[in-house]
């Protein structure tokens, strides 16, 4: 599955839609990040890989809003959003998904979307409130919204099932769903192809690359390689909280520290 | 339709609820004697009644008679005692007045206002009792009065010691609550004296629930008054307290006496430690220091209580006879609520109902209303006999201890006061 | 808004729920039986305004009786000292338990699940000591007396009607369970509902789709300390009589047995929990006080419990739902 | 009030036997809470129906010598725990802490009144020959009883050390608390320990019923405030530390002693709970809170 | 295969949690002495199968014999007492407590006190990482000095078999090459052992005999040196294509 878009490169002189610059992180004085550099262009799908405790997760937590780096800055379309809030960070237009699929079991399938919506529909709380005229607007429109992810994802008929009826491999994607639903630019993905059959994991690549032709940025954790190979276009490598390489999937095969590293030589 | 389904379940369940909850009211209960649970007079006296009662009669309506007590919670021990009283009183009066039989309905207040008013709305909407005995505690009372007085139903209480409730009663615009326990600042002012008489400064411990606090407003500016220092005023969850800080304090304070507010409950636990910490002071009481619980609670150690000095309304010690008599039905010693509840039954509800009889009238609770305030009875503790503000005059008492027993020492004429202000 | 079968659901049983207490008044008139609807009606708000918290939000508060007692002793003041009618005392009360439930909840929302739980209680013990201690400021546990009661003026009257007797305060009582009834549905029912499942169910997730959980958890409990506050001043006006007693630890014991074992959360769970444990002391203790004791009738109330708790893992409601959908299975296979 | 070396003392002594007291009687409730992770609102009625067990007993006909009825006492309520743990704990015990809560207030509100209806609301005194026994060391007045709390109490804490650190049982309950699913790969039996903790809880609550009630008196309501004051110090040690639990009593036990005796004794609970609530604010986790276990 | 002295195996077992099902139809063979590993991607149901074999997961149907005996229904401290050790994935220690306590708490079926003092000795000489953190808390240590610990809490058994799941996981390749060699010289011991390992070329390294799962089923199965060289295996899981 050799799909390359041209259309999607970014121009060389882009500035990039993140940058993460020198983040350190430390647990309880251990060291999850040391130091790292990278950036994502607009329109890339760049993968990040290593080793189980190379500090992926505790990235996506520290660019997301989770966690509180020590030092460094995330830099998000040129502005800092370092010690933002989760909330607001996603209301600039990155989402994210979670290694250990997160949804809200109690909502249906159609409410987990709309509820991944309406932040990002209305500021105001107090208009939420009292303007009713304009929340009816928006709810016909996150229903709308919601049915064509719906359909795109493949469960248009779970629509009114609660969440916690869906097996795993949809629980996936509606999770992919919610991530798309409120238009971001960024979709961080942590694992998108763990823990499904082969199927679903060509069904989540195929996904990927579709939302990525329409303009989507992709930043992805992954282990399985056959995924990571197909769908980056730039792998940045960590490995005991250091980035130890960086560049196309190619360049990354052969480079001798990830061999070790990673790949196990 | 599941949801509707539901809905016609759930309504099922609400309606049956409400209306059996009801349903007395609806239709009036046959009269069904009451199990009280020590007694079953009304069975006793159908079979045993005297032959002067005509015979051939059928048998009279019941008297239903309310009670508006504390029965669980922290206060329960007041409501049983009273309850233990006023059985007491019905077994005495042959559990029937005049060929009536006497019906008791229990009514639970917990102590608090919102259960009072439904503690008095069920006696008197359901139950449909003619006179009342109860509130117990005074913010129960407080509580209930709007509906007595809606209820036109009266009612007798024997210990809410608040002298608030002085000027909301009889003139003070409800006619049909009535006192036979006088309220602390009658009793303050005449013990204030008596201990400014013997001492010159006094550490004040109370129960920190609506006795205790409630006398501490009322003796803490009025001792000073009449001459003596107050050096402390701490107040005390009663039952589980350790009070041995306190103790510390009043050492530290080195008052010539401590006063003492507190009922059987706590008393003997602070004398316990009182002794302990090695005070030597003399001890004046207001409550439960110098009763046959107090004694029974320290017979380990009679030297606990010896000396106190209480003073009271309702106590054993004017009226001997009853506590032996009491003794000999519950094998448990009088306390002031024991006794109040007796009185408020025998002296009080029993006679207007006589009255009542007596004229011929019909026993409404208007009329029996009526009687109780044109009662006057003698008593061993004094006069029953109710004021303007339907508050009746019963001598007070002072007690001490000896030996583990109480001695009687004095009896107090308690009159009316200025309540002013409260 | 399209009216869709679906869309009206929710409404239904709060109609049904609220016809039958505006109607059963027609068939009994005691003031027992009105006494108990009162009761009713101030559970039911009561425990409404909890579930927002506790089954919406997912944080067991045990110091909600101190919105009640605060907003009952702030009545006593407002209404005694100062003259202010009972609207307006209800609705000074809310807002300043509203104001008091933010600043409480920017506190103690840094602590979650039995630590909140048990560090509310600890708030709640305190304000009902400072209360019991504070004579001055409240009457000690002498109580605050003599709260006046209502007054009703409406523009047709020539003069205020005094509020005195049950069937007058239930019907004036009965719109405010109407209006509680209406925010419940429009809060739970809507977007904020569905953001308050979200931070309930998990926390991290909601922050990912945008929502800041601090700020709905803050959102629930000020509506409920505005409702509650409210009820507690309309409860100082009903009794005139309020005691730290009214922010005694019962109170929070009867919530959480009507919120849980009804059902925390759902509508219809909150409502027949709260329906049948404020009937059923009264109830007990009116039919049963001529068989059981107090004491006995507190055991049987302990037990039957305790029962729920062990034999009905999924509440009353869910008991209902399931007994329902066997009715139906048999239905359906008749015919 | 000038500062006098001997009230100091005398309130210091205060402190520490009214911290013991308190500690023995959180002791129980924190075993239970942080090995099995029970909410327990019915401890304080165990420890109220202990204490009717010690009246029955020191009011028989035949005369035991005290250290035979402690150890009844002892033993009785840890069978009531058993019971309790059968029929109530054991089919809820993997619920929700809310499920747990709402059943043993039930128990409470059962145990309450049942203890009204058989023993009347009347406070019961069970004083013993040692609780009127009183020696003066350096000037300072203190019942025996008092004292042999302070030591039984002492050796109680020293013992439940020993206890945790030291025995097997002790380890398996420490393992529960830290790492219940790892319990089962090393094949202990988590439902047969927890039974066992329940009961040693109850052990402890008999021990302190049987050496503090002499001091005081028992009553039915007796139980509720006992639960709340538990609670606080456990959540205050640090949600299920034991030694936290024991430090949190303490804590209480001098704040009570001295703000009461050089403040007011209004406001001592005010305070108490006070710094309870305050403490949370401050450290979520607790005084002595760490992220695991015993 | 020389050796058939059958210690496990596994006829069509169906296992999973509440209604939803995990486990397809699994057969497997483990010989006395062997290392075996399962080999799959994440959720294809290899954990799920070490906890029903260990009894932690109640399979639905199916049996498991251990040596030559149907263990399903055999409580887990029975088993242990068999000598099965099973090493759950991730930090499955006791973190508040000290290495040497954590030894003991994997004696816990175990009643000789004296020899298991002396088993945590030799399990220290054998292991100078054990002894120089003897007295640490367990949860102070590095995730492959933790991973040790596990391992060793599961020899303080004596085990005749010994469930590890993903012992490397997350690991430095360094450590990983260490761990799998004392897995190695375990098994030399004389200990049969069933792997879960995601790492599967390392894996496969040390195994005698594999098994692929996939979604809950059996793919493949076949020895080492069979599996190592099989297109399919090297393209799905040994990242090369």
């Amino acid at each position: 599955m050799e799909m390359q878009h041209q259309s999607n490169q970014p121009g060389v002189q882009q500035p990039p839609l993140l940058e993460v610059r020198g983040i350190t992180k430390r647990f309880d004085g251990v060291v999850a990040l040391h130091q790292v550099n990278m950036h994502v262009n607009p329109g890339e799908r760049v993968s990040l890989i290593g080793p189980n405790g190379s500090g992926k997760t505790t990235m996506f937590n520290c660019i997301t809003g989770f966690y509180r780096p020590e030092e460094g800055q995330v830099l998000y379309k040129g502005k800092e959003i370092t010690y933002k809030r989760p909330d607001k960070i996603v209301l600039q237009g990155i989402t994210r998904t979670f290694q250990n699929v997160k949804i809200f079991p109690t909502l249906t399938v159609l409410d987990n979307l709309a509820v991944s919506i309406q932040q990002h529909q209305e500021e105001n709380l107090l208009k939420r409130v009292f303007y009713t005229g304009g929340i009816k607007k928006f709810e016909r429109k996150a229903v709308e919204i919601s049915e064509s992810l719906l359909e795109l994802v493949g469960l248009v008929q779970m629509r009114n099932e609660r969440a916690a009826s869906l097996v795993y491999g949809q629980r996936k994607l509606l999770e992919f769903a919610c991530a798309l639903a409120p238009d971001p630019d960024l979709i961080m993905l942590d694992e998108p192809a763990a823990g499904v059959n082969t199927a679903m994991v060509d069904q989540m690549k195929r996904l990927i690359l579709d939302v990525n032709k329409q303009g989507k940025t992709f930043l992805i954790v992954e282990h399985n390689m056959g995924v990571v190979m197909d769908i980056s276009q730039r792998i940045i490598v960590l490995d005991y909280g250091e980035k130890i390489a960086e560049g196309k999937p190619a360049e990354i095969k052969q480079d001798p520290r990830v061999q070790e590293a990673y790949f196990g030589k | 339709m599941k949801k509707t389904l539901k809905v016609f379940v759930f309504l099922v369940v609400v309606m049956s609820l409400a209306l059996a909850a009801c349903a007395p009211a609806a239709t009036p209960a046959p009269a069904e004697p009451t199990a009280a649970p020590q007694t079953q007079p009304t069975e006793a006296t159908k079979e045993e009644m005297p032959p002067t009662a005509v015979p051939t009669e059928a048998p009279k309506d019941p008297i239903k008679i309310g009670l508006n007590l504390p029965l669980t919670g922290a206060l329960a021990f007041l409501g049983e005692g009273y309850k233990m009283g006023i059985v007491l009183a019905i077994e005495e009066l042959g559990g029937a007045i005049q060929g009536h039989p006497i019906e008791l309905y229990d009514a639970d207040n917990k102590g608090t206002p919102t259960d009072s008013v439904n503690a008095v709305r069920q006696l008197v909407d359901v139950n449909q009792v003619q006179v009342m005995i109860g509130g117990g505690a005074s913010s129960a009372t407080l509580a209930s009065m709007p509906i007595i007085l809606e209820g036109e139903t009266p009612s007798v209480d024997g210990s809410s010691t608040n002298p608030t409730i002085y000027n909301q009663i009889g003139v003070g615009g409800n006619p049909w609550l009535f006192r036979i326990g006088t309220d602390d600042l009658i009793m303050g002012q005449g013990y204030s004296d008596y201990i400014a008489d013997r001492v010159k400064s006094v550490s004040f411990v109370g129960d920190d629930n609506q006795f205790g606090r409630g006398a501490g407003q009322v003796y803490v500016p009025l001792l000073p008054r009449s001459g003596a220092e107050v050096l402390s005023e701490d107040y005390f969850d009663p039952g589980t307290a350790d009070y041995r800080p306190a103790l510390t304090k009043i050492k530290s304070t080195g008052a010539d006496a401590v006063l003492i507010v507190m009922t059987d409950q706590s008393c003997a636990t602070f004398m316990r430690q009182f002794r302990e910490v090695g005070l030597t002071q003399q001890v004046f009481a207001r409550g439960g220091c110098t009763t046959g619980l107090f004694n029974e609670n320290t017979k380990d150690d009679p030297k606990i209580g010896e000396g106190i000095i209480e003073f009271s309304f309702f106590m054993s010690g004017s009226d001997p006879d009853f506590a032996d008599r009491f003794f000999k039905r519950y094998n448990q010693q009088v306390t002031s609520h024991r006794f109040a509840g007796y009185y408020a039954m025998y002296h009080t509800v029993a006679p207007a109902i006589e009255a009542v009889l007596a004229d011929g009238k019909e026993l409404t609770p208007a009329n029996i209303r009526d009687a109780i305030a044109a009662l006057d009875v003698d008593t061993a503790v004094g006069k029953i006999k109710f004021d303007d503000h339907n508050q009746a005059y019963t001598k007070g008492s002072l007690t001490t201890n000896k030996d583990g027993k109480q001695v009687f020492l004095d009896e107090v004429e308690l009159k009316p006061i200025d309540h002013t202000g409260f | 808004m399209n009216i869709s079968k679906q869309s009206l659901r929710p409404f239904i049983l709060p109609i049904v729920l609220l016809v039958i207490m505006a109607l059963l008044p027609l068939f009994n008139q005691s003031g027992f039986t009105l006494n108990v609807l009162i009761n009713v009606v101030r559970w039911l708000i009561f425990a409404l305004a909890f579930d927002l918290v506790a089954g919406h939000i997912g944080s067991v508060s045990l110091g909600q009786p101190i919105f009640y007692g605060i907003g009952a002793y702030l009545t006593a003041y407002l209404a005694g000292k100062l003259g202010l009618g009972w609207l307006g005392c209800m609705l000074v009360s809310a807002f300043f338990m509203a104001l008091l439930a933010l600043l409480a909840g920017l506190a103690f929302f840094r602590i979650r699940h039995v630590t909140f739980a048990i560090g509310t209680l600890g708030a709640a013990i305190v304000t009902q000591l400072v209360a019991n201690s504070a004579e001055k400021l409240t009457g000690g546990a002498l109580c605050t007396t003599g709260v006046p009661r209502p007054q009703l003026l409406l523009p047709f009257m020539e003069s205020a009607i005094k509020i005195s007797k049950p069937i007058q305060f239930y019907y004036l009582f009965l719109p405010f369970l109407i209006l509680t009834l209406v925010v419940y549905l429009a809060v739970t029912k809507s977007r904020i509902g569905r953001a308050f499942t979200a931070v309930r169910e998990d926390e991290v997730r909601a922050s990912a789709v945008g929502i800041y959980p601090l700020r709905y958890k803050l959102v629930a409990f000020a509506l409920s300390g505005a409702l509650i506050g409210a009820l507690g001043s309309w409860q100082a006006q009903y009794v005139t009589v309020i005691c730290p007693s009214d922010m005694a630890q019962d109170i929070t014991t009867s919530l959480l047995i009507m919120v849980f074992v009804g059902g925390a959360g759902r509508l219809s769970g909150v409502i027949i929990g709260g329906v049948i444990f404020s009937i059923l002391p009264p109830f007990l203790q009116a039919v049963g006080s001529k068989y059981f004791q107090p004491a006995y009738q507190q055991i049987l109330y302990g037990l039957i419990l305790v029962g729920v708790m062990l034999y009905m893992p999924d509440g009353l409601d869910g008991l209902a739902s399931r007994i329902l959908r066997r009715f139906r299975g048999i239905r359906k296979e008749g015919v | 009030m000038p500062f006098q070396l001997e009230i100091f003392i005398n309130h210091l002594l205060n402190g520490l036997t009214l911290g013991a007291l308190y500690s023995l009687v959180t002791l129980g409730l924190v075993l239970t809470f942080s090995v099995i992770g029970i909410v327990n609102f019915a401890h304080g009625d165990l420890f109220m129906v202990a204490g009717y067990t010690l009246f029955l007993l020191l009011n028989m006909s035949i005369e035991l010598p005290y250290v035979v009825i402690v150890a009844l006492v002892i033993l009785l309520t840890a069978f009531y725990a058993v019971v309790i743990e059968r029929l109530a704990i054991h089919p809820i015990i993997e619920k929700s802490w809310r499920t747990h809560a709402i059943t043993t207030i039930g128990l409470s509100i059962i145990l309450q009144n049942a203890a009204l209806a058989i023993f009347s609301a009347d406070p019961r005194t069970t004083p013993t020959s040692l609780s009127n026994t009183v020696i003066s060391p350096l000037g300072i007045r203190i019942s025996v009883q008092r004292l042999i709390i302070l030591v039984v109490a002492a050796l109680v804490f020293a013992g439940i050390q020993v206890f945790v650190k030291h025995t097997k049982l002790g380890k398996t309950m420490r393992a529960i608390s830290q790492n219940r699913e790892m319990c089962q790969v090393v094949g202990i039996n988590t439902r047969k320990i927890a039974l066992i903790t329940f009961a040693l809880g109850g052990a402890i609550t008999g021990l302190a019923a049987a050496l503090i009630t002499p001091l005081f008196s028992v009553y039915n309501s007796m139980g509720s405030m006992l639960t709340i004051k538990s609670l606080a110090a456990i959540v205050m040690g640090g949600m299920g530390q034991v030694n936290g639990a024991i430090y949190a009593s303490m804590l209480m036990g001098m704040i009570e002693s001295f703000f009461g005796g050089y403040v007011s004794f209004a406001y001592k609970d005010v305070v108490s709970f006070g710094v309870f609530v305050l403490v949370l604010f401050i450290r979520p986790t607790g005084l002595f809170g760490k992220k695991v276990g015993l | 295969m020389e050796n058939n002295d059958l210690i496990l195996e596994l006829d069509n077992i169906h296992s999973g949690y509440g209604e939803i099902e995990v486990l397809k139809d699994i057969s497997l063979w483990a010989h006395r002495g062997q290392i075996v590993s399962i080999l799959g991607a994440n959720g294809a149901g290899k954990s799920t199968l070490l906890k029903t074999i260990f009894g932690i997961v109640q399979p639905t149907s199916g049996q498991v014999m251990y040596e030559g005996q149907d263990i399903g229904r055999v409580s887990t401290f029975e088993k242990l007492k068999r000598g099965i050790a099973y090493v759950p994935e991730g930090r499955s220690n006791f973190p508040a407590m000290t290495v040497q306590e954590n030894l003991e708490m994997g004696a816990y079926s175990r009643s000789d006190k004296k020899q298991i003092q002396e088993d945590i000795n030799n399990l220290c000489e054998r292991f100078p990482i054990l002894k120089l953190k003897r007295y640490t808390a367990a949860g102070n240590l590095s995730g492959g000095q933790q991973q040790m610990v596990e391992i060793a809490m599961g020899l303080m058994l004596k085990p005749r078999l010994m469930l590890i799941d993903e012992p490397t996981l997350g690991m430095a390749p360094i450590l990983v090459t260490e761990v799998l060699n004392i897995i190695k010289e375990i098994n030399a011991s004389g200990t049969t052992i069933l792997i879960v390992e995601q790492n599967a070329k390392r894996a496969l390294e040390i195994s005698d005999y594999a098994y692929v799962m996939e979604l809950g089923k059996m793919r493949m199965q076949g020895s080492a040196e069979e599996l190592g060289r099989n297109q399919e295996v090297i393209e799905a899981y040994l990242g090369e294509r």
